[in-house]
C-alpha cells in the first residue's frame, strides 16, 4: 500500500486526541474514586462459598452513572443518538474500567452496540436508541462447546419463532436485552430479544470470576416480531465480522488495564514486603518477572491501540491487528496473572488479598472472543488470504 | 509386598504377621462422607470423630508410635513403625487425623524435650487423644522463617507471648501447639526459642483462633493471635535462643528426611483401578472430551503439542524419582531437592493447559453441571499456588537449588 | 498390561548393572584424559574462518584408541562378535562422549549397528563383522528438504545399480562405509557402500557445528552387488523401526553429555566470576536459569535412561519413550546452550571461550533424528494408534 | 521531509537548502565492496580510504559537526547537525568512520576537557583526520563497568598507565582513544579518572591491539594492552576521580540521550523496496520456502504458530515504539527503558524460530550454498548474543526496568 493510494492514512498518535484524552481521564478519576480495589472486594468477595458462584455481584447505582455519564452510547455513531467517539477512545476508556475490573454490562453493550452499528437498518438504529436510553445488552452466540465463530449458534429461527440454546453468555443477569444470533435457513441473524420475554429461560452458570455473570438461555418458541431482526437477510456475518475487531479490543483494554493494577499492586507489595532483611523488590527472582510483565503489558497496549486505530483508520488491516492485540493481551494476561499470585506469597494465596479476583477475571477474560492460539491461526489464514493486501 | 517381606528383621517379621492379623479384622467401616486423604483436610466434628476413634484403635493395637519407648507410651520396637505403615496402607485403612503431632511435634519433643515433658506429652499425642498444630509462619515471616516476630517476654519462670502465626491446618482442633518464638530482637538466628503451648484451654482467653479462606473459597487454615499468653518454662523446649535447631528437626521429619519414621495409615477409599497408562492421561482425556470451534480439541495440532508437553513433564517426574536411586546414574541429593519445584510447578503448568483445552468451558467452577471434568481443573489451577508458595516458594526452591547442588553464592 | 503377561519387567534400577558401570567410568576418565575442553578447542577451533566450515577436524589417533576399545562394537549382539552391551549401557557410554563434544564417527557407527542388527541376515552380520573389526559407518537416508522419515530417500537402486543424492550424512567424511538407504520399486532397501566407491561423490557441506562433518552424497549409476544389500526384501522399514528408538537415545545421550558440560562450565565462571563485588551466582537471574536448566538436563536424563531401558526389557514402548527423550532433550538443550552462552557475558562471545564450540554441537544434535515439535506429534500419532496397549 | 521542514527555525530552513545543494553533486559513488551500514565495521585498509575521503569531504562542506564551535573546528551553528543528518540519510550517502570520535568521543571532549585540548582534538576528530576508539571495558569489568582496574599512576604532571580494554571496535586504526582507568583502589566509584589516550604513536611500544575472534569467527572487535604507557596530565578530562561522572556524558551520548546531536550520515546501499509488509515478514517467507518431513513448513500448524507468534512481537515492538510518544498513553521513559531488551531479544528468538523452520538445513553455514536465506540465520543467532550481553546485558536491562519503572530496591 503506497501513499499515495490511502485515503485515511493512521495517524502516528493513533489518532488519540483532545476528546479522547478527556473520556480516559475522567474515566480514571471515577473509577479510582468509587471503585477502589478494597470497595471491590467489598462488593465481589464477601461471599466465599463457590457453590455461589451463579450470583450476580454489581453495584447499580454505580451503573446507573455509568450510563448517566453516557458511556454506554460512546461508540455509537452521532447519526444514531451516540457520542461517535472513535474506538481509540472508547478502548482507552474500557482500559479504565478494566483497570477497576468492573462488575457490569460494559463491555457487552458497548460490544453490542458495535455490531448494530455495523448492521446500519432501522432496526438495528431503534435497538442503538435503547441503549443511547440506558439500556444494556448482551451479544449471544455461542454453541455447547464454546465455539468462538459467528456461525455456529444452536438457536434456530423459524416461522418468527426462537427455539434452542445459547450458551456462555456474558452478564446475562445483569442486561436488558440479548442481541441473539440465531440460524435461519441457516444463516445467521441477528434478533434483539427483552431479557424478561415470556419463554425465554436465563439459565445461570457457576463461574470463577467473581466480577462477571454467565447463563446458557434456553428459547422455547419464542415468538417475536420482524421489528425486532436488526440484521437484513444475508449481512449478519458481514455486520459481524465489521464489528469483530472491536468486540477483540474491547476484551484486550479490560485486560490490559487489569493487568496494568496486577503490575502496580504487585509491584507495590515488593516495594514495601521485606523477607531477609530487603525489600522483594532487591531479588531478581521478583525484579525480572515484573519487569517481564511490564513489557508484557506494554506491548499488549501498544498492539490495543494500534488495533482500535485501524479500526477507525485502515479497517483492511482491523481484524488482523485486532487478532494480534488478543494474542498479545492473552500472553501479558496469563504470564502476570500468575507472577501477581505468586510473588504475593501465603498472601495472594488467600481469599481476603485482592489479587485473587484479577486473577480469575483475567482467566475469564482470556477464554472470550478465542484464545492465543486460536487469534495466532485467524491471523495466519488471513495473511495466507490476503496475501497481495497487507 | 512380598519383597519388602523378605528384608524383614525377625521382630519385623513377626510384627508384621500381627499387624495383617489385627487389620484383618479391625479396619472401621468406610465414613458416610467422601473419605478423607490427609489429617490436614479435616474439617468437621464428624471428620473428627470418626478419624479419633481409628486412632485410638490403632493405637491401642499397638500400630502407632511402635518405634517410641514404652515410658512415652509407644510400643519400644525397633524399625517397626515401617512395617506398619505399609500393612494399614495395604489394607486401606482410614488417615490418622493428628499428622502434625505424629509427624512433627513427636520426634521434636522427643529429640528436644525435658524428660518430664516428654511422659507427659507423648502418650496423648500418640493416642490421638490431644491433636497438635504447628505455629511457625507468620504474616511477615514466610520465606524467611527466621524472621519470626512472636515474642516470648521471660518473666521468672514463666514467659508471656504475644504474636501472630498463620498456616495453621487444624489449628480449630488442637489441644496444643509447637511454637517458634522471638526472645532476643538482636540475634536473627540465635535470638529464637522453642516452645509447646496450650491452645485449647486458653481459647477465648489469650488465644484466638480464626479460619482462613483460601483463594478457592475454601478454608483448612487458620491464623492464631496470642495476646498475653502465660505459660510455664518446663514447656520450653531445648535451650532459651536454640530455636531454629529444634526449628530443624521437626522440618526435617516434615520432609521425611527425619530419623523417625512417621506412624502413617491410609488407603481408604482409593480406586481400585486408577488409570495410570498413557493413553488415560488426564489432559489427553480431557482434550478428547472438550471441543475447540465444533471440532474436539485434540485434533488441535497447537493443543496437542502442549497436552505433549505436559505428558513428557508428567512421565518425566516418574523416571526422575526412579533414575535418583540408580547410583552411579544419577546423584541422589541433587535430583531429590529437584523434585519439589518439578511436581509443584508441573501441576500448575499442567492445569493451566487443561484451562487452555477447555476454552469457555474453563470458566465453570465445580459447582456447574456442564463444567468438563465436574470443574476440577479451574479448582486445581487456583490451588496449585498453595503448593508454589508453601514448604519453601518455587524461587526458594530454585536458590537452594543453585547453591546446594551447584555451589552458588547464597542468594541472601 | 499386568504384571503377570510381562515377560520381560523393566527393572526399577534400569538394568545399569556392573557391567555397564564399567563401561561408564570407563569412558568418564578416557574422555576426561584424552579430551579435555582446552584441548577440544585446539583441535576443532584453530580455524575461526567459517568458510572452511567443510573441513573435517578429528583426531584419528584418538579414534584408534576407541576402536582398540571396542565402543564401537558395544550394541553388537554377541552372535555377531561383538560386545552385546544393553542400550542403557550404551547410552552411558556415549554421554561420557558427549560430555566431551567427541568429533568422530562414533554415534553414526553405533547407529548402523543397532539397525544392522535389525536387519538380521548374513549380509548385515557381514556389515556387523566390519564394524568389530574397526571400521566406521553412517546412515545415509534425508531428502534434501531433511525429512527425519525412513521413506524419504531420493536415492533409487535399479538394475544393481545406486542413482540419485542423499542429504545430511554425518561424519560422511570420517566413515569407511554408508548404510545408505535407497528406493527399490518404491520400497526403502539398506545398502552398504564403501565410501571410496567409484562413482560416489561426497560434497562436504559448509556448517556451523565445529565437532561434526556433514555431506551430501551423489550416487551417479553406482554398480553394487547383492552381497551389499543388507535388508531383506520388504524389511528395511521394519528393521529401521525396531533400530529408530536406539538411533534416538543416542542422539540424546549425547545431548545430555553435552548439556551436562555446559551446565558445569558456567556454573564454575558463576562461582568464580565477580561483578558487583560479588560472585555472579550470588544473583538470581543467574542462579535460577543455571537450576532451571539443571532440571531440564535431569528430566531428559531421566527420560533417555528410561527409553533405553525400554529397549532392553519394554521394545513395545521404547518408540515412544524415545521420542519423549529427544524432545526433553532437545527443549534442556535449547535452554541451555542459550544461558551457558548468555551467563558468560562478554567472554562467551568471543571464539576463545569453549562454550560456542558445544552451543554450535547442541544446535547440530537438535536438528538430528527430528526436533521436539516433531517427536511431540510422533508421540500423539503413536497413542492414537496404539490407545489400548499404551 | 516536508513535515520536518515546516518546523525548520530560519537557521535551518537555510541550511537544508544548502545541504540539499552540496549533497546533489557530492555524493560519492558506490565502493566495490559491499557498502557498510555502521563506522563499527571498517575492516580493512579499502574500507578506511572509501569512507575517510567521505567524511573528510562532508566535513569540508560544513555537514560534520555543524553545532560545534567554530574555534572547534565546527560549523557554530545551532540544532543543524540534525538536519545534515537527515538530508544526508535521504541522499543515501556513505557512513562515516569515526563513529565512535563523533559520537562518544566529541561530546565528552567538548563537556569535560581543558580549553587548549579541545583546540586540540575537535577539529582532526570532526575531520576524521584522526579516529578514536572507546577504552572501558576490561575482561573482569562487564556489566559492572566501575570495577575497572587499568590503572593510572600519578608520576608529577605525567600518569603511567598499565591495564587491559576489552570490546574495541576499530582500535586498530585509532589514533585515539578515550579511557576510563582506576587512580584509586580504595573507591569504587570515585577512584576513577578519564583520559585521552594515544594509541597508533604507541603501537608497539607500550601498546598493543589484538583483534578479537567473535563467536561467529568473524573480527570487529579489539582488545588493548597497556603495558607502562607514558601520558601528560594534559591528556586528563575533568578532575581527578571524576571518571564516573565524565563516562556518564560518553554513555548518554552512546544511547542517543545527550544533549548534542552526533554527526550521522547512512543509506548508502539501502535496498529502494525493501518488503516491510506483513506477508514478507522474514520467518513466513522462510517458513514457505523450507520443507518439514517433505511438506511446506508454514503448513505445519506447530511452526505456523511459533512464527505467528513472533510475526505479534516484530509488530509489536514498532508499535511499542510509536505508542511510546503520545502522551495520555504511554509513559514515555517506562517505554523508552523496554526498548533495548524488547529488541534483542526478538532478534535472538526469532533467530532460534528460523532455525527451528530450517530443521536440518539450519546446520548449513552461509558459505553453504545449500543454506536457506543464504544461512543467515545461524549466523543471526550467534550474533544476537552480542545484543544481549553489550550495552548492559538483558540481565541488567530487566534490573534497570524494576528500578527506574517500577521503583523496586537495587539488586546490587
Amino acid at each position: 500500500m503506497s501513499e499515495s493510494t490511502t485515503a485515511l492514512q493512521a495517524p502516528k498518535d493513533f489518532g488519540f486526541n483532545a476528546d479522547a484524552l478527556a473520556l480516559k481521564d475522567i474515566a480514571e478519576t471515577f473509577f479510582r474514586e468509587n471503585l477502589p480495589a478494597h470497595q471491590l472486594h467489598q462488593l465481589v468477595a464477601q461471599d466465599s462459598n463457590l457453590q455461589n458462584g451463579s450470583a450476580c455481584r454489581w453495584d447499580k447505582n454505580l451503573w446507573q452513572r455509568i450510563i448517566d455519564l453516557g458511556w454506554l452510547m460512546a461508540a455509537i455513531p452521532k447519526r444514531a443518538g451516540g457520542m461517535g467517539m472513535s474506538a481509540v477512545a472508547v478502548a482507552a476508556l474500557v482500559e479504565q474500567a478494566g483497570r477497576a475490573a468492573l462488575p457490569a454490562p460494559l463491555i457487552p453493550t458497548l460490544g453490542a452496540s458495535y455490531i448494530l452499528s455495523a448492521c446500519g437498518n432501522d432496526n438495528a438504529d431503534k435497538a442503538l436508541n435503547l441503549i443511547c436510553e440506558g439500556k444494556s445488552f448482551s451479544y449471544a452466540a455461542s454453541s455447547q462447546g464454546g465455539s468462538w465463530e459467528h456461525t455456529d449458534s444452536e438457536v434456530i429461527l423459524e416461522g418468527n419463532k426462537l427455539t434452542g440454546t445459547v450458551f456462555f453468555v456474558q452478564d446475562a443477569q445483569k442486561v436488558d436485552y440479548f442481541l441473539v444470533n440465531a440460524k435461519q435457513d441457516g444463516e445467521p441473524r441477528l434478533v434483539v430479544v427483552p431479557a424478561n420475554l415470556h419463554g425465554l429461560r436465563v439459565n445461570p452458570n457457576t463461574i470463577i470470576d467473581l466480577t462477571r455473570d454467565q447463563a446458557y438461555l434456553e428459547f422455547d418458541q419464542v415468538a417475536i416480531e420482524n421489528s425486532q431482526i436488526v440484521s437484513d437477510p444475508g449481512q449478519a456475518v458481514a455486520a459481524l465480522e465489521e464489528a469483530t475487531p472491536a468486540l477483540l479490543t474491547l476484551v484486550c483494554a479490560d485486560m490490559c488495564g487489569a493487568a496494568e493494577w496486577q503490575l502496580q499492586t504487585t509491584a507495590d507489595y515488593a516495594r514495601t514486603r521485606k523477607q531477609f532483611d530487603r525489600n522483594l523488590g532487591f531479588f531478581q527472582a521478583v525484579k525480572h518477572p515484573l519487569a517481564d510483565f511490564m513489557v508484557a503489558i506494554d506491548l499488549a497496549r501498544s498492539h490495543l491501540y494500534n488495533a482500535a486505530c485501524a479500526i477507525d483508520y485502515e479497517p483492511e488491516f482491523a481484524e488482523l491487528y485486532a487478532r494480534m492485540a488478543k494474542a498479545a493481551a492473552n500472553d501479558a494476561a496469563s504470564y502476570g496473572s500468575k507472577k501477581s499470585v505468586q510473588l504475593h506469597g501465603g498472601i495472594g494465596f488467600t481469599w481476603e488479598s485482592f489479587v485473587h479476583i484479577y486473577l480469575k477475571r483475567q482467566l475469564h477474560s482470556q477464554s472470550l472472543c478465542g484464545d492465543a492460539a486460536y487469534q495466532r491461526q485467524k491471523m495466519a489464514e488471513l495473511i495466507t488470504k490476503g496475501e497481495k493486501n497487507i | 509386598m512380598t519383597e519388602k517381606a523378605k528384608r524383614d528383621t525377625p521382630e519385623q517379621e513377626d510384627f508384621r504377621r500381627y499387624c495383617r492379623e489385627w487389620l484383618a479384622t479391625n479396619v472401621p467401616k468406610p465414613p458416610n462422607f467422601k473419605p478423607l486423604k490427609s489429617g490436614a483436610e479435616v474439617a468437621t466434628e464428624e471428620h473428627l470423630a470418626y478419624y479419633l476413634a481409628w486412632q485410638r484403635s490403632a493405637y491401642d493395637a499397638g500400630l502407632v508410635g511402635c518405634d517410641y519407648p514404652t515410658e512415652y507410651g509407644g510400643g519400644g520396637r525397633t524399625r517397626c513403625q515401617l512395617v506398619a505403615n505399609q500393612e494399614m496402607l495395604l489394607a486401606k485403612t482410614p488417615i490418622f487425623p493428628g499428622v502434625i503431632g505424629l509427624g512433627m511435634a513427636a520426634p521434636t519433643i522427643y529429640f528436644h524435650a525435658a524428660e518430664e515433658l516428654k511422659r507427659r506429652l507423648l502418650p496423648k499425642l500418640l493416642s490421638g487423644e490431644e491433636l497438635w498444630c504447628q505455629g511457625f509462619s507468620e504474616p511477615g515471616a514466610g520465606s524467611d522463617l527466621a524472621s519470626v516476630q512472636t515474642f516470648a517476654e521471660r518473666k521468672g519462670d514463666k514467659w508471656l507471648i504475644n504474636g501472630h502465626k498463620i498456616w495453621t491446618s487444624t489449628a480449630q482442633f488442637a489441644t496444643w501447639m509447637i511454637l517458634l518464638a522471638r526472645t532476643d530482637r538482636s540475634d536473627k538466628y540465635n535470638g529464637l526459642t522453642y516452645f509447646v503451648v496450650p491452645i485449647k484451654s486458653e481459647l477465648g482467653k489469650s488465644v484466638t483462633v480464626r479460619p482462613l479462606i483460601k483463594i478457592t473459597g475454601e478454608t483448612g487454615f487458620n491464623e492464631e493471635l496470642f495476646d498475653g499468653l502465660e505459660i510455664d518454662d518446663a514447656l520450653r523446649l531445648d535451650d532459651v535462643g536454640k530455636g531454629w535447631q529444634v526449628a530443624m528437626t521437626t522440618l526435617a521429619h516434615e520432609r521425611g528426611a527425619g530419623s523417625l519414621t512417621t506412624p502413617m495409615s491410609g488407603g481408604q477409599g482409593s480406586e481400585e483401578k486408577r488409570d495410570t497408562s498413557i493413553a488415560g492421561f488426564p489432559l489427553l482425556k480431557l482434550a478428547q472430551q472438550c471441543t475447540r470451534n465444533n471440532k474436539p480439541a485434540d485434533q488441535d495440532p497447537v493443543i496437542s503439542d502442549k497436552v505433549m508437553q505436559m505428558l513428557v513433564r508428567q512421565v518425566g517426574i516418574k523416571q526422575h524419582r526412579r533414575l535418583r536411586g540408580v547410583s552411579g546414574l544419577a546423584e541422589y541429593q541433587r535430583f531429590a531437592l529437584q523434585d519439589k519445584l518439578l511436581s509443584t510447578e508441573y501441576v500448575q503448568d499442567a492445569a493451566a493447559v487443561a484451562l487452555e483445552i477447555e476454552g469457555p468451558s474453563g470458566t465453570l467452577s465445580n459447582f456447574d453441571k456442564h463444567a468438563p471434568d465436574n470443574g476440577k481443573w479451574p479448582l486445581a489451577y487456583l490451588s496449585s499456588f498453595g503448593s508454589t508458595i508453601a514448604a519453601g516458594t518455587s524461587e526458594i526452591q530454585r536458590n537452594i537449588l543453585g547453591e546446594r547442588a551447584l555451589g552458588l553464592a547464597k542468594s541472601k
